[in-house]
């Protein structure tokens, strides 16, 4: 009997919505299955590390990694999986550019740890407990300093964008894999071509367009027919690769930027931010100080899913723990 | 050679008026700190926040744009555009734990050469008090904590320039 | 030596460096060879050489000889600032038989050993800068320079003595000109002189033959009472939109007899004449003076009771034979194309009551030296009697120098006339009155050819020199000798002692400074303005005519105080360039503009309304963006807000601006 | 409105007139004066010509306390006014210096920011609480009064930062919103002499006489200052300098601050009149600006 190619999932700092999305493929996900061996698939299926360990190098056709990589244990299961992959994917947001895990690179990891164990109002810790990466017998993988995307620790060959990815270009990339049909290494598997040229808005948008002031999308209404640009609002459209089926501008909200930067652009943050202050209603200094004020989360706005894979990674003046 | 900081500035100038302004204070023999390292641009317009990232993320202590003043772009309005563009990167940049003082936005016209020395000089010392900030080794430090093994696999198709 | 293989991607790159001592302008500070080794070991460096004076011959034909030997087909040039000689580099490029664009400059002398004391910075910051040249360089493209033709006309503005002088040099070669004044006749301020310095012969003699060719000359088309208010384009293709202020005369009906102006209900002038600097007084509709070009009249609807809405019976309409008044003309517009656009546009004189202590405007017989002119001018006020306004004739006379020149509280700069017109008029006003003249002076400034001699002149001809920076006019008397008296106080430096000299009459001669519209004209021209307003010229040496705008020249005052033969001159230097440029026929345009990668586009519209020229619009079909090139001026704005990374800015690509802050910086 | 007040040592002495009209007229204008605690002396002309490192430092450290209120400082004598502008100028422009001033106020816990804004009792009056405003306070309009305002020479000089430091115009543009009719004075920012007046009392003398002369031919009823030492040489002097010029008449000379308190009816006792030399009730008087002798003065509201 020929035997099946084996394909593997796996997730790291995530929030489960990737493997959502796979079950999102419905009745697809059943020819996919008939025709692959999934080897490992931790929110689905009961195999172990030392499964993987004992297959040859290279043994798995294909890996899907969601998430992004936080902790040693994350950057074990990378490694290995990599190792024991022809193709690995990172799958999603994440993986691709560190999601929304990243914008945590904006606060030391004990700025974290005080807030997660102490600070955050659901909290009660009367005996101020924190986690300790050893205790007498038992280890815990190592909480980094820095969030990465996967492509940060291991090489990656292909991405599905998306915070999800959406179902229909998954299966086009499972279909090309099984087929062998392959875009060139390194490939993003969407199209290289801004949400604007998909969005049913489009049309409304002005070419003269003048943004007297940026509105926040929960305080104001929003006209469901009319470019969100146009209406004020921080709409990361054109900045960010089509192929999500403009889920968000269907659903009346603007889009925050999930399938990441084009293929020409090195920081996706940078350039929307670039696109939407030049068009800013205002020349001095006061009056575009005042129109900016409905951003007052640049960092969440503009790199609400790569600070990873930002220039700059990452706080810049954050404490590091160089020992661990 | 002295153990003090010299900081590197990069500094973008527009042709028309920065640019010519730096001219100006060489032909008129003004001194100021070597700390600068100009790239002509057409007009500040062509700043893209990418370049100043990429400066920061490639070792400059501190960036200076320098462009025509208001109303007096060779290009209309292309340093307001910028302008509009700086008011925001600043804020974000400010979130990102870099201190106000590394980057600077200047309106300097082709006839101040001696507001271009003040400048330069003003930001130098500035910049000299707050210390390198030296992104690469950042980088460099954060990634002592990740695990190494198999780093180097398959990654000669990754490298390369994607052009 | 062999290399190694370094290619961009696309083809394998072979660089030359050439590092310029430029004497020891560069090499006195900067180690050139240190450079020059340093840069060898970078990738894709095949020759790394430095030369004494790159921009020589020997230095270009070096460039020249190492394409062919070494197959280079990069160039880097380190020396001066690339407005200075990048074309010099290009061209040794081209030569060498490599597109010109594979050429980057590097200014390390400007940017570099002109500015820097620690020799070891300073080579270190030229290592980096040149590293990062290098890198960029790998990345050029080859580029082509667009030739677009040059419309065969010139736009003059200001009909001054520059404007006259370059509209007729134009005409002589046969160029159609647009000569454009804002005041109803040409002329300027010469026209207002009596005689000229040193020569002392009569200005309107000599001018007012030139005035009358002008209006003439079916090469150029005089617009005066018309202001340019609007001007698009570049070089050998501007537009520009004038407007003509309405006269209210059919200008092509009126022949100038002046029948309308003694028919008048007005018997006597009601308004100020500006023409006289207000010492006389003219009627509404009036001629600036009798040699006015055009010789047309004006009606000042200030002044005119019929245009006020007063009732008034016409008379001057009355008296129109030819039916040429027309109280109804409103203003209109004349849009004309351009190649070239010559800026003559002037000064003024420095308001003299900023200097509180001279006491213009407070004592009646404090002057300028522009009313005095018309004072000893036989056409002015008083048909050329040097006379006090209550009708005495001056015994003694005041002639302060240096008022709003030469001051830190005013301005700094010497405005290198006075020190000459105020000789003239000290000579005239002693010809017509025999009165005492009394010249306060800091330094006498007579550089130019007859005028040391005329000075001495004047010292002959006994007039007094007191050498002293006045400190004040007052007509507070201390003694009974200076009763009625002006008192000018002054430091004598000579004498070393305070004197106080009372006089009849106190000249200031006023210095000259940019008009107050400088900055509008400067910004509707898109040219500079050096710090104290004047116009910037490009070069203050070899370009003193040219400005930062090609096909923009300016000559005359507008560009600093000057005398009239040095204004004369500037003028037809400025007409020779405009002429050059309409001989030559085309223009080469920069090719650093941008386009649009239609792949990458999304036609998410960014860029569009970002544009200032208006050069990108959106092809529905395609749904995307698409530039003008003829239209893009290359400012780079829409390369740096497009989102998608679809816009490339010939020169300014986003590759080769990312190298060369990696390279730049890679440097320690 | 509020200001630190910094009276200097003049107006608690020769000057008291000044800064009982001042204080005065502030209050009927309801603008406060809190008088800095622990000020010093300026360090007149004197201490600068000395040693100008110290003579700035004695003078900043006005400053600095004025810094602490975090309010403008209100300085009326001519004097203290240039020397503290001064020794902000200096130390704007020299960092040196500053350091050194910084220094020393240090070893008196104390710092200076450079952001104290020293302002005029005109500066103030005319243009922070504004001329229009103070018309419509006017109860007696100085009606017909003919002033010659004098500034005096540091006022103004060498920069001021609210006027023509040649032809300086507030005090005339004050005056002639109360009324008054201000006479073409061209000596309005002259040197009165200072010291010189007692040290070398011809010279000094002389250009008082200068002064008073010029307002004299231009038949001025009284003479307007805004600076102590002047008002003291142009008043106290004027028996000597008469004897010596015999063509001199008794003129008054007053604090500007007289005048408008005069103008806002103020009690002519709180406004110092008893304190002048050369008594102004008589022209003013004659005007009909005041009540005729045998009213009760303060009930006429002056």
């Amino acid at each position: 009997m020929s035997e099946k190619p084996k394909i593997a999932f796996y997730w790291c700092a995530s929030c489960g919505g990737c493997e959502e999305s796979i079950v999102d493929l419905a009745e697809d996900i059943l020819e996919v299955a008939k025709l692959v061996e999934i080897v490992l698939w931790p929110v689905a299926m009961d195999f172990k590390r030392k499964d993987i360990e004992a297959l040859a190098d290279g043994e798995i056709v294909a890996t899907m990694i969601n998430g992004a990589i936080r902790t040693s244990e994350q950057e074990e299961m990378a490694h290995l999986l990599r190792r024991k992959s022809r193709v690995l994917i990172a799958y999603g947001s994440c993986a691709h550019t560190g999601g929304i895990p990243s914008l945590a690179n904006q606060f030391s990891r004990s700025e974290l740890m005080k807030y997660v164990y102490h600070d955050a109002p659901s909290v009660d810790n009367p005996e101020s407990i924190e986690p300790v990466s050893a205790y007498q017998s038992a280890t815990l993988p190592v909480f980094r300093d820095v969030v990465r995307s996967l492509d940060q620790v291991v090489s990656v060959d292909y991405t599905l964008p998306g915070c999800a990815p959406n179902p229909a270009l998954v299966l086009a990339a499972v279909r090309a894999l099984l087929s062998g049909d392959l875009p060139p290494k390194g490939s993003v598997l969407a199209p290289d071509v801004s949400l604007c040229d998909a969005c049913p808005r489009i049309g409304s948008k002005p070419t003269e367009l003048s943004i007297e002031a940026f509105k926040r999308a929960h305080l104001h209404p929003i006209d469901p027919d009319q470019c969100l640009l146009a209406q004020g609002f921080a709409c990361l459209g054109p900045a960010t690769r089509s192929g999500c089926g403009e889920r968000c501008i269907r659903a009346n909200m603007p889009c925050t930027g999930c399938f990441g930067p084009l293929s020409s652009v090195r920081d996706q943050g940078a350039k929307a931010l670039s696109a939407l202050t030049s068009a800013i209603g205002a020349d001095s200094e006061d009056e575009i100080d005042r129109a900016l004020d409905g951003i007052p989360d640049p960092v969440g706005t503009f790199y609400r899913y790569g600070l990873a894979k930002s220039m700059l990674r990452r706080k810049v003046d954050l404490a590091t723990t160089t020992k661990n | 050679m002295p153990n003090v900081f010299e900081p590197r500035i990069l500094a973008f100038f527009c042709n028309w008026c920065t640019y010519t302004a730096a001219d100006l204070a060489g032909v008129s023999r003004m001194k100021y700190a070597p700390t600068t390292r100009v790239v002509r641009v057409m007009c500040s317009g062509r700043v893209d926040p990418q370049f100043v990232l990429s400066a920061f993320a490639k070792g400059a202590d501190g960036v200076l744009i320098g462009g025509c003043h208001p109303g007096d772009c060779h290009y209309l309005e292309g340093n307001t555009k910028f302008l509009r563009r700086f008011r925001m990167l600043k804020r974000m940049l400010a979130d990102l734990g870099i201190e106000p003082e590394r980057l600077r936005l200047e309106w300097i016209s082709a006839s101040e050469g001696d507001r271009l020395r003040t400048v330069v000089n003003e930001m130098t010392e500035q910049i000299r008090a707050l210390g390198p900030l030296h992104m690469p080794a950042h980088f460099k430090e954060w990634d002592t904590e990740v695990l190494v093994e198999d780093l180097s696999h398959d990654r000669e198709e990754e490298v390369g320039e994607r052009v | 030596m062999e290399h190694e293989v370094h290619t961009n991607g696309k083809e394998e790159v072979r660089i030359g460096f050439y590092i310029c001592h430029c004497g020891s302008n560069i090499g006195g500070t900067i180690d050139v060879a240190a450079v020059a080794d340093y840069v060898r070991t970078l990738p894709g460096v095949v020759v790394s050489k430095d030369y004494k004076y790159m921009c020589s011959n020997a230095g270009q034909d070096m460039i020249v000889e190492d394409i062919e030997i070494n197959r280079l087909n990069r160039i880097v040039v380190a020396a001066c600032s690339p407005l200075l000689h990048e074309k010099t580099f290009r061209s040794a490029t081209h030569k060498g038989g490599i597109n010109p664009f594979f050429f980057h400059m590097v200014n390390i002398r400007e940017h570099g050993s002109w500015v820097h004391e620690d020799k070891a910075l300073a080579t270190e910051k030229a290592k980096a800068v040149a590293r990062g040249a290098v890198g960029r360089v790998r990345f050029h493209k080859a580029l082509e320079k667009r030739k677009e033709p040059v419309t065969q006309s010139v736009l003059i503005v200001g009909g001054g003595i520059a404007g006259i002088q370059a509209a007729q040099t134009l005409s002589n070669a046969g160029k159609k000109v647009y000569l454009v004044e804002r005041e109803p006749t040409i002329g300027g301020h010469m026209a207002l002189f009596d005689k000229t310095f040193p020569t002392l012969d009569c200005a309107a003699c000599i001018l007012t033959p030139k005035m009358t060719d002008i209006g003439s000359d079916p090469n150029i088309t005089l617009w005066s009472y018309a202001e340019v208010v609007d001007v698009k384009g570049y070089v050998g293709n501007f537009t520009a939109q004038i407007r003509h202020k309405p006269r209210y005369i059919k200008e092509d009906l009126c022949v100038g007899c002046l029948d309308c102006i003694d028919n008048c209900v007005f018997k006597q002038g009601n308004t100020d004449d500006e023409f006289n600097q207000s010492l006389s007084k003219r009627k509404p509709v009036y001629i600036p003076f009798p040699q006015a070009v055009p010789k047309l009249v004006v009606i000042d609807p200030e002044a005119c009771t019929h245009l006020n809405g007063g009732k008034c019976e016409q008379s001057c309409a009355t008296a129109c034979e030819r039916d040429a008044i027309d109280f109804n003309q409103k203003e209109s517009f004349d849009d004309i194309e351009v190649g070239t656009v010559i800026v003559t546009t002037g000064f003024k004189t420095f308001d003299a009551a900023r200097k509180p202590l001279y006491g213009y405007g407070r004592y009646d017989n404090v002057y300028t030296a522009l009313e005095v002119e018309r004072l000893v001018t036989s056409s002015g006020p008083t048909g050329g009697e040097v006379v006090l306004r209550d009708g005495r004739r001056p015994k003694t006379v005041a002639i302060v120098h240096c008022v709003g020149s030469r001051d830190h509280q005013t301005n700094r700069w010497c405005s290198r006339v006075c020190c000459m017109y105020s000789l003239k008029l000290a000579h005239l006003i002693k010809e017509h009155t025999g009165a005492e003249v009394f010249n306060f002076y800091i330094d006498m400034r007579c550089a130019g050819k007859g005028y040391e001699e005329f000075y001495e002149r004047l010292l002959e001809e006994g007039n007094r020199f007191v050498r002293g920076r006045v400190a004040e006019v007052t007509d507070v008397p201390v003694s009974a000798e200076e009763e009625g008296k002006l008192v000018v106080k002054v430091e004598d430096s000579l004498a070393g002692f305070v004197r106080r000299i009372p006089v009849d009459m106190v000249v200031l001669s006023t210095g000259l400074e940019p008009r107050q519209d400088a900055s509008n004209v400067r910004r509707m021209f898109n040219i500079s303005c050096s710090s104290e307003g004047f116009f910037l010229e490009r070069h203050p040496k070899l370009a003193p005519i040219s400005t930062t705008t090609d096909g923009v020249f300016i000559a005359g005052c507008c560009q600093g105080p000057k005398d009239i033969p040095d204004t004369v001159a500037q003028a037809g230097f400025a007409a020779g360039e405009a002429m050059a440029l309409l001989d030559k026929g085309f223009v080469e345009m920069e090719p650093m503009t941008s386009f649009v990668n239609e792949e990458l586009c999304s036609g998410c519209k960014t860029c569009i309304g970002l544009c200032p020229f208006s050069a990108i619009t959106r092809d529905d079909a395609k749904e995307v963006a698409v530039i003008n090139p003829v239209l893009c001026k290359g400012c780079g704005v829409c390369v740096a807000a497009c989102p998608s990374g679809a816009i490339t800015q010939n020169l300014f690509e986003d590759c080769e601006i990312f190298a060369e802050i990696e390279e730049v910086l890679a440097h320690a | 409105m509020k200001y630190a007040y910094y009276p200097g040592c003049s107006l608690k002495a020769s000057g008291k007139a000044f800064e009982e009209s001042l204080l005065a007229v502030c209050s009927a204008l309801e603008i406060e004066l809190a008088e800095l605690d622990d000020w010093n002396c300026c360090g007149a002309t004197a201490y600068m010509a000395v040693d100008e490192t110290k003579g700035a430092a004695l003078a900043s450290r006005n400053l600095a306390l004025a810094e602490q209120t975090g309010l403008d400082m209100a300085v009326p004598c001519a004097g203290c006014y240039g020397v503290l502008l001064k020794a902000q100028a200096m130390q704007r422009k020299y960092p040196r210096l500053a350091d050194q001033v910084s220094v020393g106020l240090k070893a008196g816990g104390l710092t200076y920011g450079g952001r104290v804004r020293v302002k005029h009792p005109l500066e103030i009056l005319a243009m922070d609480f504004g001329t229009k405003a103070f018309r419509s306070r006017v109860k007696v309009p100085l009606k017909g009064l003919r002033v010659a305002c004098y500034y005096g020479c540091r006022l103004v000089r060498p920069e001021s930062p609210f006027d023509d430091s040649h032809d300086p115009v507030t005090m005339d543009n004050l005056l002639k919103s109360v009324g008054a009719r201000i006479v073409d004075y061209t000596l309005k920012s002259k040197c009165c002499g200072g010291s010189l007046t007692g040290t070398i009392p011809e010279v000094g003398q002389n250009l008082c006489y200068q002064l008073l002369k010029e307002a004299q031919r231009r038949e001025a009823d009284v003479v307007a200052t805004a600076c102590p030492l002047c008002q003291f040489n142009l008043e106290c002097y004027q028996k000597d300098i008469a004897r010596k010029y015999t063509d001199l008449k008794p003129i008054p000379v007053v604090y500007f601050t007289q005048l408008l308190g005069a103008s806002l009816g103020l009690d002519p006792v709180a406004l110092g009149f008893p304190r002048l030399i050369v008594p102004i009730e008589p022209i003013l008087r004659e005007r009909g600006i005041m009540a005729k002798a045998g009213t009760e003065p303060a009930k006429a509201g002056v």
